[in-house]
């Protein structure tokens, strides 16, 4: 058990978002694991399961602003899939939601923090 | 084509309670499409079971593998060395597939992760809704090529009910067409509303003596 | 054959889309800048997206200035502005001065070591803001010691990359281009010409852009002073816009005030918000929508209040006809926000003189005739962008590109057999 | 054969101080198919660069890993660096140990920097390189429609030297840009004629289109002009079918005589044998649709002249007036100053035929009390709505539609004037309410987006990013279904099973069809399933 935060960030926006928040020196939780993706779209329910069985505490799926996907629906697509994810996970006794998706522009660095925050907070609380 | 939907997680759980390592087994045909029992599917009920957490769960080891039709034996028989290794094979893929499994390693429990629904085909990007009920006596001719034995919720061979609702929706689901409307329109189109007229007697729905065997003719 | 290269004068959005449009059709291109970073005004702007993307285009322009940067046929002239041009379409010669910036861009790699070891006060090396590009530190000549006569030398001795000289002078140098095209650009209106609404007496006096910066900064809304979040906000719409001296609509100042006010209310949905305005300008795709949607939570009040004055308590009293009420009210507010207009480029003037185009009545450049907005009095000489009258994000970026278009029409399509390639990922 | 990975760490000229390098490097080394590790304070300049190839050249590496800032700064000039070394640029993984590690934490990152280079380490080893393909297009282009916006696209298109076949339903080009023109103080006949001069232009009138298929370069489109059926190849589609209006009235008012549209004033202004000259015109707009910049354009037009040909009261209705627009506010101010009287009111004003005139009851806003007014006409409220045949088009073309019909889907900052199928454009019009000004940018913005696309007869892609392997396909058509680029179809491979299959050209690389397929039969290069995994499979290793 790692308890490591898995990010899987849409390049088109969570990516530079992080950049950002590094270079503003915003800081967050150091066990933050960055994956990057071309769409959030592109994030597969076994990309995710799979983070999990490694030993990861929460994953995060962080793709562009809802109607501002450059692949049209990539986005919703996400937010559905970590819908599923959360009931697959339920069903096999991992409560607590532990994924998460959020939807930020490439220049919302704070939004980016916000969203490594809250999934921390929601971790701390399922006490994983 | 079959759909399938894949069985609730405690079901599952105690099929495989005593066994210690399993396969499961995909099939790439009706299931894979109906996203119940591909690949991707396999992928993501290995992932699950490994994950699981609930209590008095011991680990388990989980292998995977899809094959291109469970319901033929000979690519089935592509699973004998996986099989060999493992306490039991969970399937994904129809009842069909299940028994073919089965049939082939009579020596290992073969356990279905899939409930094998209907024949039906896809509405939209993953949606499927029934359309046939394989009842071996096929009716399609007199009622426009809709099915009115599996679409119409009561079954009537001479609907409508009567208890059609507001914009031909059905009285025991309203979020579903009702079928004879559906044949209504479609016979209208065609000018044939003569054949809403004829009555139909009652039919044996057991036409195919069970279990069902076909010959086809040898060329 | 003349020559095909064309220059692109500033480097906000439109002159950044002019440039890549241009470079993807094979055209090689100078795009000119006065200040030291790309980008212009829309860089500095702020997502405003509530739970959903309120489209307000900001967070393309950082995309779009990191593409233009790495284009290979795009060369980059910071510090730079005209001097005297010659020629005609096809043939264009403008003599450019370079000021020095001491910093060599392809070199600095943006350690800090510099601005650490400056024994200035305030530092007289310092990294540029967050979003800019190139991402260079600054040397401010009149803050370095070296430049008051001193013999200062520590930021270049420590430098790991040598990217600091500090015996340049202005550099002069003459291009050669086909077409040019003019992307200055706007100035934001200073809200201080309008004093009675108190913007640089009162603190909690603000202007939309300042918002906008605010927002880029902290990523939420605070009183400038005492840090506390605003309650009670008032935003003044047409400052700068649709007055005498400004006989134009800004087209942006509806649209932000609207999309901030909606995300002011998405991260604080108990803050009142009160929007004076004469016309809602609610044209354009999806901000109908987003407007009726809006319309319950945000005050909207008709009119336009003259005068901010403040109370003892420091709180702000803006004073308005309430029409529904057909009397004068009084209320307060703790913050106010000027939403302040697109005005005409100070330097348009000099630059209209040097490239020999004409100015409209308002100050924005003149276009040949009304409907055809990309050109000008000079055949060769191309308009993009708001220096030619007030667009908003989206529209800078469609004139930016019939800009080039119309340059790439004008140079005769011969970039077509200079083509190389391009549309890689 | 073995892979041979290169790990080139940067710590950026020092500015990366929260990291133990000599300690990373020791501890990267040890990690297996890793050949060589070098550290740098300058990689991502000329020395750095010299040293990368040199030593990529001797050490024989296959795969590089770069250790330093963000992959969105520098990913892109260190795929050139490989490309000068002679390797292809996709085998190549970047670890973010700037902006995401050093610089978002306080005090030692080294343990979770060397777990982001391992990351990049796994991934690198499993990357394939991805080769580039010219691919033929066709350089012809098809307009729709055959007015303002359809005929200066096909223009313009011509003078960049493509192919262009203006498309139009009606029987003559032009027929609803007629009044426009005479609004707008432009000459349509002059371009029409232009048009018809054109040899670069082929024009086809009362034609439409009953089928469509293929993807960018290639769209093939059949044509039904007079009975005959012909099919043709366009590399690119301009869609400039326009608009139109319809009044908003109340049904019982809809035939008297005393309420016009727009176009039908414009019509009597011109008309040199009018009998009577209406004493009081009304206005109204901005009631029913805010979307409303374009009849406040007429409007203030039409005051204005009506003013000046027949000197009438003018009184105009509305909720605001939209003068976002060039030269409106001008417009707006000179028809106050000629004595156009401007009534806002909150709600729509109630209208009614009175003894053959028009009553119109409002509650102006500032004022503050009822107004009752009887004029001799009114020109009545317009609604904007997509043109005819608009629906049935984007089926056809299988492109989105936004809320309210129109072409283009709320996107329009990531694409203004392009749909998101590859090679389909928007102008004018029928993606929304433009004015002529506005309509010309979006001609010319789509003139040159094509002119890119088709000028030079080919363009070069990267081939086979995103594949589907034809042995595990299942042709199940999910992917078709949700390809948000329309880039899959389906294709018979070996004559005989349907597969789907990703064209390159039309790709956008998102990878939706690779996260959704069932039968895992979709590949995206560089994001396959396989490489996600290894980086995630490095994630606490340490």
């Amino acid at each position: 058990m790692n308890g490591c935060i898995v990010a899987f960030c849409c390049e088109h926006s969570a990516y530079p978002a992080a950049d950002l928040a590094g270079k503003l020196r915003l800081h967050y939780p150091e066990n933050l694991r960055v994956i990057r993706v071309p769409c959030a779209g592109q994030v597969d329910v076994i990309h995710i399961l799979k983070a999990f069985e490694n030993g990861a505490a929460a994953v995060l799926v962080l793709g562009c602003e809802d109607g501002a996907c450059h692949h049209i629906s990539g986005n919703t697509r996400a937010k559905e899939r970590v819908k599923y994810c959360n009931m697959l996970l339920k069903e096999v006794g991992v409560d607590g939601r532990p994924v998460a998706m959020f939807n930020l522009s490439p220049n919302a660095p704070h939004k980016f923090v916000r969203a490594v925050n809250e999934i921390t907070k929601i971790k701390k609380e399922s006490g994983r | 084509m079959i759909i399938a939907e894949r069985k609730p997680m405690e079901e599952i759980r105690q099929m495989i309670a005593p066994y210690k390592k399993l396969l499961l087994a995909g099939c790439a045909t009706c299931v894979a499409v109906c996203w119940a029992g591909g690949e991707k599917e396999v992928g993501i009920l290995a992932s699950q079971l490994r994950l699981d957490q609930s209590k008095g769960r011991k680990k388990i080891s989980v292998l995977e593998a899809t094959v291109e039709r469970q319901c033929e034996k000979e690519m089935v028989e592509e699973l004998r060395d996986k099989v060999q290794e493992v306490d039991a094979v969970l399937s994904l893929a129809c009842g069909s597939g299940v028994q073919t499994m089965a049939e082939m390693f009579e020596d290992k429990p073969v356990f279905p992760a899939v409930n094998t629904t209907f024949i039906g085909m896809p509405e939209r990007e993953g949606l499927w809704v029934e359309m046939c009920g394989a009842c071996g006596d096929c009716f399609l001719d007199r009622t426009g090529g809709i099915c009115p034995v599996v679409r119409c919720a009561k079954g009537l061979l001479n609907g409508p009910c009567g208890g059609t609702r507001k914009g031909g929706k059905c009285e025991i689901d309203p979020e579903k067409d009702c079928a004879w409307v559906l044949i209504y329109r479609r016979l209208e189109k065609q000018d044939r509303l003569d054949l809403m007229r004829q009555y139909y007697t009652p039919r044996n729905f057991r036409a195919v003596k069970r279990p069902g065997r076909i010959q086809a003719v040898k060329a | 054959m003349g020559n095909n290269d064309v220059l692109v004068v500033g480097s906000g959005i439109s002159g950044i889309i002019s440039a890549l449009e241009l470079a993807n059709a094979g055209v090689n291109v100078y795009l000119l800048e006065k200040e030291a970073v790309v980008g212009g005004h829309s860089a500095s702007f702020c997502c405003k997206a509530t739970n959903v993307c309120s489209k307000c285009s900001a967070c393309v322009v950082p995309d779009k200035i990191r593409e233009a940067v790495i284009n290979p046929r795009i060369r980059l002239l910071t510090n730079s502005t005209i001097k005297k041009l010659s020629g005609e379409l096809g043939n264009f010669r403008v003599e450019i001065t370079q000021q020095p910036r001491y910093i060599d861009v392809e070199k600095c790699i943006a350690c800090g070591l510099c601005t650490e070891v400056c024994p200035a006060d305030p530092k007289a090396v310092y990294p540029p803001t967050v979003e800019a590009t190139p991402f260079c530190y600054i040397l401010n000549e009149v803050l370095c010691l070296r430049f008051k006569g001193e013999k200062c030398d520590i930021c270049r001795e420590n430098c790991p990359t040598r990217a600091i000289e500090f015996e340049l002078k202005p550099k002069e140098q003459e291009l050669s281009v086909g077409a040019i095209i003019v992307a200055t650009g706007f100035d934001v209106f200073d809200a201080r010409k309008k004093g009675s609404l108190g913007y640089g007496r009162y603190a909690n006096v603000l202007t939309g852009l300042d918002l906008e910066q605010i927002f880029t900064r902290e990523g939420y809304l605070r009183l400038p002073v005492s840090g506390e979040e605003p309650h009670n906000i008032a935003f003044i719409q047409c400052v700068g816009s649709r007055d005498e001296d400004h006989d134009y609509c800004s087209q942006v100042c509806c649209k932000y005030a609207m999309k901030l006010a909606g995300l002011i209310k998405y991260q604080s949905p108990d803050t009142k918000v009160t929007i004076f305005y004469i016309d809602l300008q609610t044209a354009g795709k999806g901000f109908a929508q987003f407007y009726e949607e809006y319309k319950e939570s945000i005050w909207f009040v008709r009119g336009v209040p003259v005068e901010i004055l403040q109370t003892a308590s420091g709180e702000l009293e803006v004073r308005f006809e309430n029409i529904s009420q057909g009397k004068v009210c009084r209320d307060t507010f703790d913050l106010v926000v000027l939403s302040v207009g697109i005005s005409p480029g100070k330097n348009s003037w000099g630059l209209a003189r040097i490239l020999g185009i004409n100015l409209a009545d308002d100050g924005f450049f003149d276009t040949k005739d009304s409907l055809s907005s990309n050109e000008t009095n000079v055949d060769g000489i191309f308009l993009a962008g708001t220096c030619q009258g007030p667009k908003d994000i989206p529209d800078s970026v469609a004139h930016g590109i019939a800009a080039a278009s119309k340059t790439i029409q004008a140079l005769g399509g011969v970039a077509s057999q200079r083509r190389g390639n391009q549309r890689g990922h | 054969m073995e892979t041979k990975i290169g790990i080139f760490l940067c710590n950026c000229g020092e500015a990366i101080r929260n990291i133990d390098f000599a300690a990373t490097k020791e501890e990267v080394a040890q990690i297996p198919g890793v050949t060589c590790v070098n550290l740098s304070s300058n990689l991502c300049l000329k020395e750095g660069k010299e040293k990368m190839i040199s030593c990529i050249k001797k050490e024989n590496i296959d795969r590089v890993v770069v250790a330093a800032c963000s992959p969105d700064f520098k990913e892109h000039f260190f795929r050139q660096v490989l490309e000068s070394a002679g390797l292809n640029g996709h085998l190549f993984s970047m670890a973010n140990i700037r902006e995401q590690c050093s610089w978002a934490h306080e005090g030692d990152v080294t343990v979770k920097a060397v777990e982001v280079i391992k990351m990049a380490v796994n991934r690198a080893r499993l990357l394939q390189p991805v080769k580039k393909k010219k691919f033929p297009v066709n350089r012809e282009v098809l307009v729709f429609g055959g007015g303002f916006a359809a005929i200066n696209a096909a223009l313009q298109l011509s003078r960049v030297g493509l192919r262009t076949t203006l498309l139009e339903r009606e029987a003559i080009l032009g027929s609803e840009t007629v009044e426009l023109g005479s609004l707008c103080g432009f000459d349509i006949s002059s371009m029409m004629s232009e048009v018809e001069g054109d040899e670069n232009i082929e024009i086809l009138t009362s034609a439409e289109v009953t089928a469509a298929a293929g993807k960018i370069g290639g769209f093939t489109v059949r044509i039904r002009k007079g009975g005959e059926e012909i099919s043709h190849k366009y590399g690119a589609v301009v869609l400039a079918t326009g608009y139109q209006t319809k009044l908003a009235l109340e049904p019982e008012l809809k035939s008297d005589i005393n309420i016009v549209s727009q176009e039908k004033l414009c019509r009597m202004l011109e008309d040199p044998n009018l009998e009577i000259r209406p004493r009081t015109i009304g206005f109204m707009f901005d009631f029913s649709d805010e979307n409303s910049r374009l009849s406040t354009l007429a409007t203030l037009n039409n005051a204005l002249a009506a003013k000046q040909k027949w000197d009438s009261e003018i009184y105009v209705f509305c909720k605001s007036v939209k003068v976002d627009g060039p030269g409106a506010e001008k417009l707006y101010r000179e028809a106050r100053d000629c004595g156009v009287v401007f009534l806002k009111c909150e709600a729509r004003p109630r209208i009614t035929a009175d003894n053959g005139r028009v009553k119109i009851e409002a509650k102006d806003v500032f004022l503050g009390e009822d107004t009752i007014l009887a004029c001799d006409l009114l020109v009545a409220e317009e609604l904007l709505l997509p043109s005819e045949g608009t629906e049935a088009l984007s089926s056809l073309l299988n492109i989105r539609r936004d809320s309210r019909g129109f072409y283009q889907d709320e996107n329009v900052h990531l694409y203004p004037v392009a749909s998101e199928k590859k090679g389909i454009f928007f102008v004018g019009g029928c993606r929304g309410d433009l004015d002529l000004s506005r309509v010309l940018t979006d001609v010319s913005s789509v003139v040159v987006s094509v002119y890119e696309l088709l000028s030079s007869g080919n363009i070069l892609t990267e081939v086979e990013k995103v594949k589907a392997d034809p042995q595990k396909c299942v042709a199940c058509l999910t992917c078709i279904r949700v390809c948000p680029h329309d880039a899959i179809q389906l294709v018979r491979v070996d004559g005989g099973k349907e597969v789907a299959e990703v064209f390159d050209l039309a790709c956008d690389a998102c990878g939706v069809c690779a996260a959704i397929c069932p039968a895992k039969a979709i590949k995206f290069r560089a994001y396959r399933d396989e490489e996600i995994l290894a980086q995630i499979e490095a994630i606490g290793e340490s």
